[in-house]
């Protein structure tokens, strides 16, 4: 039967074919858009208005800045500091490299002529500035910046950052002549140049002619900042997303003219954002160097792009910054007071595991509290490897010999079959990537030192002496710090398998600070950093000293918040303090601090913080590295790359359009 | 309701594609109760091997398998978006039967609070109830403070079904007879909105379930516990995509897409077979 | 005429009713059914099944029969109103002011005509209005395109229009919601009638109604259909409106035309047992209890009963009227019936020609 | 129009109570938060430097003092509304001394934008799509469409971004990632910053378009395939009124006062997916802004924020509540 289609009601063929047109119109809106916003990304340089080819673009760590438009850097703020301010616009006395320094110099005397002139007592420093320096407003630097600068600190302890330093040392600080510091200190102190000596940043000169001006420093902006530094703020986003620094006309009258002239006319420091976009960038060459990113990340990143490298040539690819992370034990803790337990942690961790779950076999590990980096390997790696080989402790049934010198050499093996050439085969070079050797893992002798310590195992888990059981939260920076999280949480499982039960807390940036109000039990995080170049241990040791120690469940700045107490380490600090700063004296004091430390495992090192800092060679050469010229730390954040310009040469190259 | 189910599966093309969806994801996670490795344990097999035959969906940079991950990952979230979707209901109910059905100023104080908490951008709520916890972030306290958020716009939906009971005879019948309110509400009332109270309790859960994915890839939850949100957060920890673990990433995705699709699906056509009008009484009760 | 595709072979053929000239609208053996799938079930509801009637000029032709007998699909089906699932299977719609099956139109032509020509009150009138426009719009939507008025003539000429009707012309301005039930009933068919149409096709007007309302409201639409002399089928399962209104009734039962008369025949002396219940069952003044409804319900018309589709519930049906269904044939002048009890003799099947609209009582 | 103004005033109340309820939570969450931003403070001043023990507690002081944190709760909360009043939630403490406002004001617009364009399209879109395909039920184009509406409505929208930000920046690399603009461009009314402005929004408006439109479109072609039915329609039809004007004026007319509700209600989670989508597309507005807020723990930032984006989004509502009746005759009436 035929039907008949109600050709009123419903449809209508010419209204379907309106409504058709109109709906493909509509559809294709949103493709179109997109065709058109590619052409024009292609077709447009990624900064605008500077050509790729002038401008060095690298990654600020600090991500979106807050408040973009502040340049105070006197005053505490969670980020705006590394946005280019303190490594191209600022300038202080002296620098001290992490790595080997500019032709092998570790020691720059930046603003300041010479080096610090102490008294016999420590108690007076005087320090000869260099003259035809110039700010960039043009106005000449001189002794009274100096003055003003300590005297301002000095004035508003909390309002700014060295305040409470500058007030707790300085008695008074004058200028004799124009080029002529003198420091009066409250108590004698051989390291108080290290307030203006820059291991990734120090105290920094103000303008005096400019601050003088306000009547609030701590308040005041500093925008546009006046700069010593070669380089002054071109713009910046007002989100805080980029920041733009272009080379100083009068560049000749700065500190680092010595070296000569800087290569880029402009620097950019960007946030790139998460590490997955920081490779992409890298990859579409619209970021030079990338200051940290998952080691996965790098390796990835460092295969797919011929041009990108890290400062090793190749595994571990990553810069060893002179920092040391480890298992931070809060000392103060009870469960954590008796050494033998503390060793029973030690030995029950499989650094191997570590070093893979964390850093994917790229760590440089060490058995001893100073990282293997920088000079330290000649200092006191090589020195005390002996003594370490020797070294046993008591188990309370034997003594073994905890310590394995081929850890590093077995990792690069474990690692050689699938890495291939990447992975160097001269036992130097080994040493120099992966470190030396560790603690060999020791389930048995981990459980008799518990035993011995009154631990009881019940049930396949440990009991404390009181009978509770014996369990450990490591706390971890969480997103901050992705490596170090992979690590606590390797090391939480193995010590769970062991018997005794522990988790990782991921805290958010925030909450880190509450670690240091002396409830935490563990971290995963760290308390030693040196000056990576120089051998003198005292920028993390002299903190170590009980007189700054808190009482339990009291606040301890994040210094010493192991919270070790011991005499003669005190003793050994104020040795160190009694000797000058570049007195030999002073490493084999270091010496000593290392093996009363092993004895007592007071924290468990574990390894140098790897910074995955990736460079890209097609618009600029002259990066550091290991093996070519390690003339500097090539980690963007840090003060001293500031030498890094000196060094960088365009290649030239234009965009590819 | 069995019968029910059968017509749909029979007749409705949507509900049998949900339902199979549904199917899969459930299976999923019931096959966590026989993963060889315990939930969360690390560096158990090889990193990073593509899908193959011994791993099917391939391994992580932690050393783990991703198909027995995301059989952990998916239980857990569903649990997560059931447990939030229950509670909510419950609240929605209570405030939606009882306003629709007593009326007068209890409704509109009822209504007034349910509609300031309406208008409430969930997120801001969701992110202060971190800043408080943090590290204490556990998924049940997640759960509650979601389903406080997660039941007002159902509550309306209800309410407005209520409203029209009251009206009907049954309703007066059942007055007389001296039944209690409470009595009423329950037995009488009840019955008729649990339909679309199932309905509703779908898109709940991909609203939960949605929601929790937000906050754990920033990190906003406990991202020890396995869901689909830490396995993304943690793919992304390890940089997965640019790294070429593509996996990682593209099956907790694609599973949780499944999930979503699904559950909308069943919701729809349960919509539909309750009523072809409910979305429009539903829009139109909260006007 | 040349039968149009989608006409079947049975009414191709079968007898063509003669001259329709004089004939407002004239219906032959319009079938309509709904073809639904839902849920894969096919199923075929024949609301609409055969039905032959025609309707004079000036008259109002009243069709009655209980609630889901029909009638407003047959409405639906005469205005070419017909939306999927609804479909026609076969017959001519014919009006008196056009020379061709109303079928045959384009969508154009169609649109020209309603409401100029065929205008239509809806059953259920309390919201047939946009609820979001003001009455004065609906005004406008409807009937200015066919006034051929400047705006302003337009209103002038709506307004008078309303005030034969008596109604204020403020109504004009007001949204449907702040108008009485009765108010909007006037209102449509103030609308209805805007345009003088010739045929004016009234489904359940009144229905909705309370009976004071229903009484002025009954009295203006024939007022209105006097006034412009037009054409009227009106539809309402209320007898007793249909005695006051209707000049001729049609009695449907179950989709089907069961007998046609003019009023007072069909009151007094009624032949389908079916029209019989429905006249024995109005009350009458001084009458104690109402007469006992017919038993069993009316037929599913997915399955309809064999032969007569009234036979399950016929006092008088006889073993023929389950085997074949009768014809409509008229038995006295302007009197069809299909029943075999009322006329024996009646072929099955066949269908007799409309009342030709010559004969005039 | 006395009901009207019942109407607008109960609407009012409303609006203040959703204001009052949201910012004392936000007020009291804060503040039962275990972060201490002077800690924060110090350990982020002390971090290269020493320890002085008194060195630190002079410090403490100052900062305490600083950030006007003495007093007791009460107070504080008194103090806190009095300044709320006149939206000024004092110094962040992340990034002191500058003022609160100044960096909500510095991201609003960022977030606005993104918002109210990705939601004005999405609406419109699903609206009109939705209109015609519940119109005119056998067109196959819109089917298809439906059909893939449906797919994309239930997904979140972080899902959403994360694939878009794959798709367009890591497979096919054609448009910018990260950002707002161009950078090293000067911001203002030239051509070329709009262009970038444009570029840079794209992406985060369609992932925020694609999983909108969704909702909107089904919503809508439930509501038009359900009025094509009502009474008024069919009269219409009857009548043979034009049918354009029966699509518009009649059908799509009556179905966007729903929508119209339905945006009222759902601004919430609109506000949620344009937050997710601007961490994920490193977009800097209030989104952002927050996240960073938390991760500093500056809470009086939070506060802020999670105060100013109840009150914008309860105060959006309101708007489209109160225009409602303008739309709907009923409104208010009843």
């Amino acid at each position: 039967m035929i039907r008949k289609v109600p050709r009123d009601f419903g449809e209508r063929p010419s209204d379907r074919r309106r409504a058709v047109a109109q709906i493909l119109k509509t559809l294709t809106f949103a493709a179109g858009g997109l065709a058109l916003g590619g052409q024009a990304l292609a077709a447009e340089d990624f900064l605008a208005g500077i050509p790729r080819n002038q401008v060095l673009i690298a990654e600020n760590p600090e991500g979106t800045v807050t408040d973009p438009s502040n340049f105070n850097v006197w005053v505490p703020k969670p980020n705006g500091t590394s946005t280019g301010l303190q490594q191209l616009c600022m300038d202080t006395l002296w620098y001290i490299d992490p790595d080997q320094g500019l032709n092998g110099k570790v020691w720059d005397n930046s603003l300041a002529a010479d080096k610090p002139q102490y008294n016999s007592d420590f108690t007076q420093m005087t320090v000869k500035l260099r003259s035809g320096i110039k700010w960039s407003d043009g106005v000449d630097f001189t002794a009274d910046d100096v003055v003003y600068t300590v005297q301002t600190l000095m004035a508003d302890p909390g309002g700014f950052n060295d305040g409470a330093r500058m007030a707790a040392n300085v008695d008074s600080v004058t200028a004799p002549d124009k080029d002529t510091v003198v420091f009066k200190l409250k108590k004698p102190n051989s390291r108080f140049h290290a307030a203006f000596t820059v291991r990734w940043s120090a105290t920094w000169i103000m303008p005096k002619h400019v601050f003088e001006k306000q009547e609030k420093p701590s308040k005041f902006a500093f925008n546009p900042p006046v700069c010593l530094g070669s380089y002054t703020l071109k713009s910046f986003d007002p989100n805080g997303t980029w920041f733009i620094w272009q080379k100083r006309e009068d560049w000749k009258n700065t500190t680092l003219a010595r070296f000569g002239e800087p290569g880029p006319n402009y620097v950019a420091y960007i946030d790139p954002g998460p590490p997955d976009k920081r490779v992409i960038l890298q990859q579409n060459h619209q970021l030079d160097i990338v200051h940290d990113t998952s080691p996965e990340g790098a390796f990835a990143l460092i295969k797919s792009s011929p041009t990108s490298h890290g400062w090793f040539a190749g595994f571990p690819y990553a810069h060893p910054d002179p920092t040391l992370p480890m298992i931070v034990l809060n000392d103060q803790l009870p469960k954590f007071q008796n050494p033998d337990v503390r060793w029973a942690l030690a030995l029950l961790i499989d650094i191997k595991a570590v070093d893979m779950a964390s850093y994917r076999g790229a760590a440089t590990i060490s058995a001893i509290p100073v990282p293997p980096t920088g000079t330290h390997p000649q200092y006191y790696f090589d020195p005390m490897e002996q003594w370490l080989k020797d070294f046993t402790i008591d188990t309370g049934k034997r003594t073994i010999h905890p310590y394995d010198p081929n850890m590093a050499q077995e990792i690069a093996d474990m690692l050689r079959p699938s890495l291939g050439d990447a992975i160097p085969k001269d036992p130097k070079a080994i040493a120099a990537a992966f470190g030396r050797g560790w603690w060999k893992q020791d389930p048995q002798a981990a459980a008799e030192l518990l035993e011995k310590a009154g631990l009881k195992k019940v049930g396949g888990k440990w009991m404390l002496p009181d009978g509770t059981p014996f369990t450990i939260a490591i706390s971890t920076e969480g997103d901050n710090r992705p490596v170090m999280t992979r690590a606590g949480s390797l090391i939480a499982q193995q010590w769970t398998q062991a018997g005794i039960d522990s988790k990782i807390d991921a805290l958010p940036t925030a909450m880190w600070s509450n670690m240091f109000n002396g409830q935490n039990e563990a971290s995963m995080s760290w308390t030693v950093e040196t000056w990576g170049g120089h051998p003198d241990l005292s920028f993390f040791l002299d903190s170590w000293h009980s007189q700054f120690l808190s009482e339990p469940g009291k606040f301890q700045p994040p210094r010493n918040w192991q919270r070790w107490k011991d005499p003669e380490l005190d003793k050994i600090i104020e040795q160190i303090r009694a000797v000058d700063f570049d007195d030999p004296k002073g490493i084999e004091l270091g010496k000593d601090f290392i093996k009363l430390f092993v004895k007592n495992m007071p924290t468990i090192p574990l390894m140098s913080y790897n910074v995955f800092t990736v460079m890209d060679s097609t618009y600029w050469t002259g990066y550091p590295s290991a093996e070519k010229d390690p003339y500097t730390d090539p980690v963007p954040n840090w003060a001293n790359t500031k030498y890094m310009m000196v060094k960088l040469k365009p290649t030239g190259a234009t965009p590819a359009q | 309701m069995f019968s029910v189910v059968k017509d749909l599966v029979r007749y409705n093309r949507e509900f049998a594609l949900g339902a199979i969806l549904i199917l899969l994801v459930v299976a999923m996670s019931l096959a966590s109760f026989f993963s060889p490795y315990p939930s969360g344990v690390q560096y158990v097999v090889p990193f990073d091997t593509p899908p193959s035959w011994s791993y099917p969906f391939g391994t992580n940079s932690r050393g783990q398998d991703v198909f027995w991950q995301l059989t952990f990952a998916i239980r857990n979230s569903l649990l997560f978006g059931l447990t939030v979707a229950v509670l909510s209901r419950l609240v929605a109910l209570f405030v939606g039967l009882t306003s629709g059905y007593v009326g007068g100023t209890v409704d509109r104080v009822l209504m007034s609070i349910n509609d300031t908490f309406v208008v409430f951008p969930p997120f801001p709520i969701l992110v202060l109830v971190y800043f408080i916890f943090k590290d204490h972030m556990s998924w049940p306290l997640l759960a509650v403070a979601m389903a406080s958020l997660g039941w007002p716009y159902d509550a309306r939906l209800i309410r407005s079904v209520a409203m029209s009971l009251r009206s009907r005879e049954f309703t007066t019948q059942s007055l007389f007879s001296g039944m209690s309110t409470r009595q009423i509400l329950v037995e009488e009332h009840l019955p008729y909105v649990l339909p679309i109270v199932f309905a509703t309790t779908m898109n709940n859960i991909n609203w939960s379930i949605g929601l929790e994915v937000t906050l754990s890839v920033i990190g906003f939850t406990n991202i020890d516990t396995p869901t689909i949100g830490t396995m993304i957060y943690w793919a992304n920890q390890h940089t997965a995509l640019v790294a070429g673990v593509w996996w990682w990433i593209a099956f907790p995705v694609g599973l949780v897409i499944m999930t979503f699709i699904g559950l909308y699906l069943l919701s729809v056509s349960m919509n539909e077979y309750i009523d072809p009008r409910s979305r429009l009484s539903r829009m139109g009760g909260a006007a | 005429m040349t039968p149009e595709p989608g006409r079947d072979k049975a009414s191709a053929d079968g007898p063509r009713p003669a001259a329709e000239g004089a004939a407002a609208l004239t219906v032959d053996r319009l079938r309509a059914y709904y073809m639904t799938h839902y849920f894969g079930v096919e199923r075929e509801v024949r609301a609409v099944d055969d039905i032959s009637l025609g309707v004079r000029r000036n008259e109002i032709y009243g069709l009655a029969g209980e609630s889901s007998s029909g009638k407003t699909t047959f409405l639906k089906t005469i205005a070419a109103a017909v939306r999927p699932p609804l479909t026609v299977i076969g017959g001519s719609v014919r009006y008196g002011f056009l020379d061709r099956d109303i079928y045959a139109l384009s969508p154009a032509e169609l649109s020209a005509i309603r409401w100029r020509h065929l205008s239509y009150i809806t059953q259920g009138s309390m919201n047939v209005l946009n609820p979001v426009r003001r009455v004065r719009q609906s005004f406008v939507d409807f009937a200015f395109r066919h006034m051929k008025l400047s705006r302003r003539a337009f209103f002038a000429a709506v307004e008078e229009h309303l005030q034969k009707l008596h109604l204020a012309a403020n109504v004009l301005d007001a949204y449907p919601h702040e108008l009485s039930g009765g108010m909007k009933q006037r209102v449509t068919i103030a609308l209805a009638t805007i345009c003088r149409p010739e045929f004016i096709i009234a489904d359940e007007p009144t229905t909705a109604l309370d009976v004071v309302v229903q009484k002025d409201v009954l009295a203006m639409i024939r007022k209105a259909q006097q006034q412009i002399g037009s054409s009227m089928l009106f539809v309402t399962h209320d007898m007793t409106v249909h005695a006051n209104i209707s000049d001729r009734l049609g009695i449907m039962y179950a989709g089907r035309l069961v007998e046609e008369a003019s009023t007072a025949d069909i009151f007094t002396k009624p032949m389908h047992p079916y029209t019989a219940h429905l006249v024995a069952s109005l009350p009458k003044i001084g009458e104690q209890s109402r007469k006992g409804s017919l038993s069993g319900a009316p037929p599913n018309l997915a399955a309809p009963p064999s032969g007569c589709r009234f036979h399950p519930r016929c006092p008088l049906a006889m073993d023929i009227c389950r085997e074949a269904s009768p014809a409509l044939i008229a038995l006295a002048s302007g009197h069809r019936v299909a029943c075999y009890a009322a006329n024996p003799l009646s072929p099955p099947g066949a269908a007799a020609p409309a009342e030709p609209a010559r004969l005039v009582q | 129009m006395a009901g009207y103004a019942i109407y607008v005033l109960r609407r009012i109340g409303q609006f203040f109570l959703v204001v009052f309820v949201g910012v004392n939570i936000a007020f009291f969450v804060t503040h039962a938060t275990p972060i201490d931003p002077i800690t924060a403070a110090i350990a982020a001043a002390t971090r290269f430097s020493q320890s002085d023990p008194q060195a630190v507690q002079m410090t403490r002081d100052a900062l305490r003092e600083l950030y006007g944190l003495q007093g007791s709760l009460w107070q504080q909360y008194v103090a806190f509304w009095t300044r709320v009043a006149v939206a000024d939630f004092g110094p962040s403490l992340s990034a002191f001394p500058t003022p609160v406002s100044t960096l909500i004001w510095r991201a609003l617009p960022w977030t606005f934008g993104l918002l109210s364009v990705a939601t004005l399209i999405a609406w419109v879109l699903g609206n009109l799509l939705g209109g015609l395909a519940g119109y005119y039920r056998r067109n196959l184009p819109l089917k298809a469409f439906g059909v893939i509406a449906s797919g994309l409505q239930p997904i979140p929208n972080y899902v959403m971004a994360f694939v878009v930000l794959v798709l367009f920046g890591y497979v096919w690399p054609i448009l910018p990632i990260t950002g707002s603009s161009q950078i090293n461009l000067p911001g203002g009314w030239t051509f070329a910053y709009f262009k970038s402005v444009f570029e840079h929004a794209l992406l985060p408006v369609l992932s925020l378009v694609l999983v909108g439109t969704g909702s909107w479109f089904i919503g809508m072609r439930a509501l038009v395939s359900n009025i094509v039915t009502e009474d008024y329609v069919t009269f219409a039809e009857l009548g043979g009124v034009d049918r354009r004007r029966i699509l518009i004026s009649y059908v799509m007319r009556n179905a966007l006062l729903p929508q119209v509700t339905g945006l009222a209600l759902s601004l919430g989670l609109i506000f949620n997916g344009a937050v997710i989508t601007e961490v994920v597309f490193g977009y800097p507005g209030l989104g952002n802004l927050l996240i960073r807020a938390v991760y500093a723990g500056d809470y009086s930032l939070v506060i802020g924020i999670a105060s100013m984006s109840i009150i914008a989004v309860a105060f959006a509502a309101l708007v489209i509540d109160l225009i409602l009746p303008l739309l709907d005759p009923r409104v208010g009436a009843a």
